[in-house]
């Protein structure tokens, strides 16, 4: 099993949940982080001080998935995520030795 | 000192000590029957907001308060409409610091100093009322010298009760005047908070703001406003200096405001100033605050004609127009320059256009409100965008910006565009050498001296003031609390949770 | 347009021209010293709030007001209850907009608009009182013709001082009727900030409503209070439709809220809309400015009686009684429909009582503010729960439903509900054949016509307007800055930081 | 519960009946004119607050109302001055509930039941309201017995119009009068929500705030302000016990904070008591609440004079000193006893202040209040320090610690401390006997038996209706609801979003 | 060493950690976040107008911990954040290379 | 490939990110979370009832970044964060098995 880790631009999230959920991925886990790296922040004059903004809002979405399920899922996130602009995000690809759903002890695959 | 020293003598005194009996009346002829004519002519001075044909002697008979036949005095009541108004314009002034200000200047800091800034404010407001109650209010308006009233005339308020001081309202209870002004002393400290916000200590902001009222802002507002202040121009005929200050531009505002400049450079700078983001953690609650200070401000302007009167409906007039206009000026301008109007824009040029209008609002005309709106969207704006990066201090939440600058400008334009059409008092024999009417009219002068003035006792007392403290107890938190925030490391608490 | 040309040439000359003299007075006899009983009656007016005995003539005398000797000119004062309590309501109707009506509306929006809101609500608030100043006060309440009143009369404030008008109030000085009345004209715009919430341009939300002011507002209330308005039923006897509207049921709610449907039609949908979560980002905040406008209400509707009398008294009653009804109705309906009461439904219901009331509370006895609030808290739920979903606008904060519903059922009630027990004018000569006191009077007939005009002037100005903008500006910001909110990409700002 | 299924039967009827004509008047000699004397006396009378010349009784005449010839009846006027302020009161008062208090508890629970906190003070503004007008109002203000008042006397208020109730004020009108009442029977049992926050169920609430109005509070507001009350003591000199209560210590207070300690051990603690984190979700709203409270409480202390007078003018100096000093006392004790002064500290403080003087308000001088203000510092802070923790039962906002303790010291502090001196009512032939101006003075025991009577009340009344609630619908949620937090589960919806 | 992460639903967070302590697990990093599976948001109508409520408010705990304390740690999760109901979340176990302690520089276990 | 995650003191988060800018690093993702450690919260009495403040605000920090660049970012953030005092935090080290760049769809290392 592998896990997906999607940083992507906050008003797109809805575009990527329906791009998965059309593909049958039905679960995942939704952050809100903040990003720094090549897309610059804003340069902000407030009542005279000049400040640079740094970090960006991001989202980062989670999901854990079985191996033959990855490059589909991550297919459906480049074409629903990107907009081509500087600060579109990454995709990182891991891997993930167990998984249980809490519910009813079940394990692996199935637990997904 | 001095003061400090019998001020904590007389706390003690007063827990135990009944308020000394009223002064024996001395003897007077007894009292004959009002007339129909002058109880005719007292209940139109009600109306007028005019002299009272009796005010507690008693040789002239009235029926508007109660005599008392055995010690034949005489004791005048108020009106019900001028302490109706009185008192709304009380509570609505205390609304500008609780909560009005504490959430415009909440709002501008950072999530962490949140509580801190309502902490200060409301530490102010009991401090400040204990000291009113001992001795401010005596100082200030008890006659006394040109500098300062005497201490023990109203001390505890003794002879401070439900009659009017003839000497500021014919009509409004003087206790009720007493509750009024006392929310003036109680946010004029208030305001310097936003200079010094997010780095210092509690206990040393608690010490400052103590000999601060005694030192700056008692002396202050008894030149100004006492009925023998050395500036009072439109109600003492021997004033040193024929200054006007309707709602208080020096006493409030360049006090505060200057005094905030000081403070701030004796403080120094945030830790993290101009490298991280110091964004306002929730400009919502400042715009909450500005528009309870708006609404607030009316009693602070109205309310200063101590009657709900000609004079009172042209100050709130005058307010209106000048902070609308400002409001209205201060993001246009950021437009122009900047690209995009700002909130925080029309928040602080609505805060600037009350604080430029605020002495003069009792007397000037629609127009000159309008012209004064301009100059305040405008003047301000400049100092808080360009001159403060010039200089780089760090007036967090630009106290000096808009309160000692507009409190400044607004002392001049007062001097300017004060008018006898606005304000009958101005053809008064007192005034009317220094009002002629032009732009350039004598008390454009008078002003420049009182301005003077203010800035020297400002300045000069907050520096010794400040160093005092800063030997005494140390001004700032260490820098760990500063990191954690003041409401965790000086109060325990967070302004949010979950 | 012709209008708004004048108009700008009218700013330009403002700044720089003082208001003219006050009109030369034509030689009349010098006036007689008044007589024991006419002072005393001219007292007895002031507490009645009757006609003045003297109110500016110099046939007749009194002493409550000011006797300029040399020009043989006498210039009533105002009462001092009148005008504080006048003051007040100022102050409270400024307080429904700022804050209360952007936190009521603030709170609703999602995190990334709040700040759009707020800044909409406060340049709406200086436009209107720079319009107000210039020319809006002298269209509105100055006479003039049916429709509008003459544009110079009032123009720059020029004779609007502290000495009331006897065409709207004896005892209230016409300048704070005037800042009275611009609070009226400052809220009715920013309402219909409620219905285009999220999805319009800054730019062409200040063009927009700069026109809306001349076209529709300014004719609409000079129409029904100005008077000579041609639908001033209680003041203007030669009146076409003897319609009634105390506190702004037409003039208010009705233009706003039509008004407000149109253009959230011609703007369109907000993205997303219908599958997005649109849930309010904050309904605390949404409290609050509920709180806030059900206070400040009592300033608009027993305000509007312009003098704390009779009438203002039952005006507060009536205001009370249908807000707490139809606040508890409303959710109510909910828990009966969906299982729970929702805040958002107290909220409503308490708008909505208000709203509806509006027009009816100086006219209706306090058993008819009861079924009003009944209506109150079915009508516009209704409309908000069942027809918005049928007809699938995106009417975002239900202005349409509360406002224009409201404000129509409103002045409908009014017309069923009126008694000349609750108001004695309504037995006046010019009024009393239309109120016969029983639910199907004549006066329903006359409110179903004002309701005619009032949509017509409403609906068709709002599409000529705009449409005018979105030709010259565009009415919609990008995509890309309405999906990452209007705060940033309008104002550079966000509400909430860390 | 007689009264109860009457006034489910009167509900009906109001919405179909119209109210019954007014009483026809008796065939009483025709009023001959005022004379010039009387006609000065009665305006005399309106600035002094004095009993009107003339008050609806034909024999003596007056011109300050309106006389019909036809039914030979003379209805007095209100006057301007005590009508603007005791409207401006009213407000003030409802702003204290809305948002203020809502604010004030709402900010102290966790998020996830801030709305039920909300939903909670709207539904008992909207539910008492109708019951006051059904009922309410003349089974307090109407004579009838010494425990309660006629049940039909104003009932649909019926004969409740602008025209003075010389019962309780000469110069305001009566339904003013009404719906400032009505705003304290709206806050009373909205000060119950405290104790009992975070953990009842919505419908329960209901039904308990429902019966609590008809069982605790009409009577206690009988006994203690209705004109034949059986506990007042200023107003009718055949009371049983010549108790004071000027602003509602027993009555609001006293039955507020002991039923909430009553209902709050009979509901039990919340889930996760003493081991999770309950602490407020934002001190910020708290903060803003406290302030509303405080500047909305001058309307609930000054403005139960009824009248802007010297009693008026008393109570607001009292309540400001009180307040402030209370305010500055408590952080005070926490910095002393443990290490910070918190906003907590400051606003629970306050709050305290200003529970303690509204009873004593109207009674004390200016040094009396200073002194109140130091023991409502301690005071309750040492309950709500030490001996909740002592005992451990869940009042989760301390109502108890405040307002039981708070309102039960106050009422007897204004026992020790009440003056001729400060109130002239209190020399009066009724009042004399019992205030001996020394702190033990026969009105000590007065106050006691009146708080005994109090307790007997509050406590008996709430056991009873408790279990009642408890039979019928039960009183707490699902621990499933209690854990998601009230706002989903009872209302579905959430404090924020996004 | 391995890295436990389990998504549980909010007011369980108590329960977990205490259930941790007790075969004393003493270290752990926490965050809010939202969830999206088998359990559906509520279809809300607010004000007349209908949408769905997709992503549940969830709890995200990260552990990370000696191999042999794997198996006892997801026993104490699941027990104590078991309901039974759909929605009790997911337990994910992943490999980890390194950890330091950054106030020590201790490396490997010793860290934890 | 390879993920960094650092569990710091948040008034450090400004001085760790200098500190990987000034050895290059110019790609991460931060988030807030709440840590659980030997640094025990303070014990507070609010109102009369005293609870203790177990979760302590923290920062994580992400970073997914080539082998060869592990060792320079850890001692960056080593440096920067150290406090010395009790609760300075982590640093987790895992293996990444794919990234992609959703602008470009480059993929592995030049995706960071
Ligand atoms: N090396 C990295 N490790 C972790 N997160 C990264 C890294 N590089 C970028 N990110 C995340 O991806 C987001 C987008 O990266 P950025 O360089 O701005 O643009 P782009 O995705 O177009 O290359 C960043 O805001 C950050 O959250
Ligand atoms: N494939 C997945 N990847 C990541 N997180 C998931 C995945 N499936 C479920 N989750 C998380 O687990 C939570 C619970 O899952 P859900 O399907 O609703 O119920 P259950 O745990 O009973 O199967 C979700 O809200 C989501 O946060
Ligand atoms: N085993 C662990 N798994 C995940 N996070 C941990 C673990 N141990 C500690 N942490 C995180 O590191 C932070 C600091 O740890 P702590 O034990 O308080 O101090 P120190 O880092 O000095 O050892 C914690 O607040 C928590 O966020």
């Amino acid at each position: 099993m592998k896990k997906i880790e999607a940083i992507i631009k906050p008003f797109k999230l809805e575009e990527v949940k329906d791009a998965l959920s059309q593909i049958g991925i039905e679960g995942m886990t939704v952050s809100e982080v903040k990003g720094f790296g090549r897309q610059k922040g804003h340069t902000e004059i407030y009542r005279g001080s000049e400040y640079k903004v740094d970090f960006l809002p991001k989202i980062k979405i989670e999901i854990v998935l079985p191996d033959g399920r990855v490059e589909g899922a991550i297919a459906a996130i480049i074409s629903s995520a990107k907009t081509g602009k500087i600060g579109d995000g990454k995709v990182f690809v891991s891997d993930v030795e167990e998984i249980i759903r809490i519910r009813t002890e079940e394990k692996g695959d199935a637990a997904i | 000192m001095r003061n400090t020293i019998l001020v904590f003598a007389l706390i003690t005194a007063s827990l135990i000590a009944q308020p000394a009996a009223q002064a024996a009346s001395a003897t007077v002829p007894k009292r004959s029957a009002p007339s129909l004519e002058q109880r005719v002519s007292d209940l139109e001075a009600y109306v007028n907001n005019g002299t009272r044909v009796a005010d507690g002697t008693n040789t002239v008979s009235s029926n508007l308060g109660s005599y008392d036949e055995k010690a034949n005095v005489f004791t005048p009541n108020p009106g019900p409409g001028p302490n109706a108004w009185q008192m709304t314009c009380a509570a609505l002034v205390l609304f500008m610091t609780l909560p009005g200000l504490a959430l415009f200047y909440g709002g501008l800091v950072r999530r962490k100093n949140v509580l801190s800034v309502l902490a200060q404010c409301f530490l102010i407001t009991g401090m400040v009322t204990i000291l009113w109650y001992i001795c401010g209010y005596s100082l200030v308006f008890h006659h006394g010298n040109g500098l300062l009233g005497d201490l023990k005339g109203f001390a505890f308020f003794n002879n401070v009760d439900s009659s009017p001081n003839g000497d500021y309202s014919p009509w409004v209870s003087q206790n009720v005047f007493a509750m009024y002004q006392l929310m003036f002393a109680i946010i004029t400290p208030a305001l310097i908070i936003g200079a010094i916000a997010e780095r210092m200590k509690f206990a040393a902001l608690f010490l400052f703001m103590f000999l601060w009222m005694l030192v700056v802002y008692f002396p202050q507002a008894h030149m100004i406003w006492g009925i023998d202040g050395m500036m009072n121009g439109v109600s003492n005929p021997n004033a040193k200096i024929h200054a006007i200050d309707f709602a208080g531009g020096t006493v409030v505002h360049m006090t505060s405001g200057w005094s905030a400049l000081v403070l701030c450079l004796i403080l120094g700078k945030r830790q993290g100033f101009g490298k991280e983001n110091f964004t306002p953690h929730s400009m919502v609650l400042c715009m909450v605050g500005t528009g309870m200070l708006w609404v607030g401000w009316y009693g602070f302007n109205a309310g200063s004609a101590v009657a709900a009167d000609v004079i009172a409906a042209n100050a709130f007039t005058t307010t209106t127009l000048a902070t609308a206009v400002a409001s209205f000026v201060w993001p246009m301008a950021e437009w122009v320059t900047r690209g995009r109007p700002s909130v925080l824009g029309f928040c602080s040029g609505a805060v600037a256009g009350l604080v430029v209008i605020t002495p003069a609002c009792g007397f000037v005309t629609a127009s000159g409100a309008v012209i004064i709106g301009v100059f305040a969207g405008l003047i301000p704006w400049f100092f808080c965008y360009k001159v403060k990066g010039w200089f780089g201090y760090d007036d967090a939440l630009d106290t000096f910006g808009v309160h000692a600058v507009g409190g400044t400008i607004g002392a001049l334009l007062t001097g300017v565009l004060a008018r006898s059409s606005a304000n009958a008092n101005l053809a008064s024999d007192s005034m009317k050498n220094f009002v002629t009417n032009s732009p350039f009219q004598p008390l454009v002068f008078e002003q420049l001296k009182a301005i003077g003035v203010t800035l020297a006792l400002a300045i000069g007392g907050t520096v010794v003031i400040a160093f005092i403290v800063k030997a005494v107890i140390g001004l700032r938190p260490t820098e760990e609390a500063e990191s954690v925030g003041l409401d965790l490391a000086e109060h325990g608490e967070e302004g949010y949770n979950g």
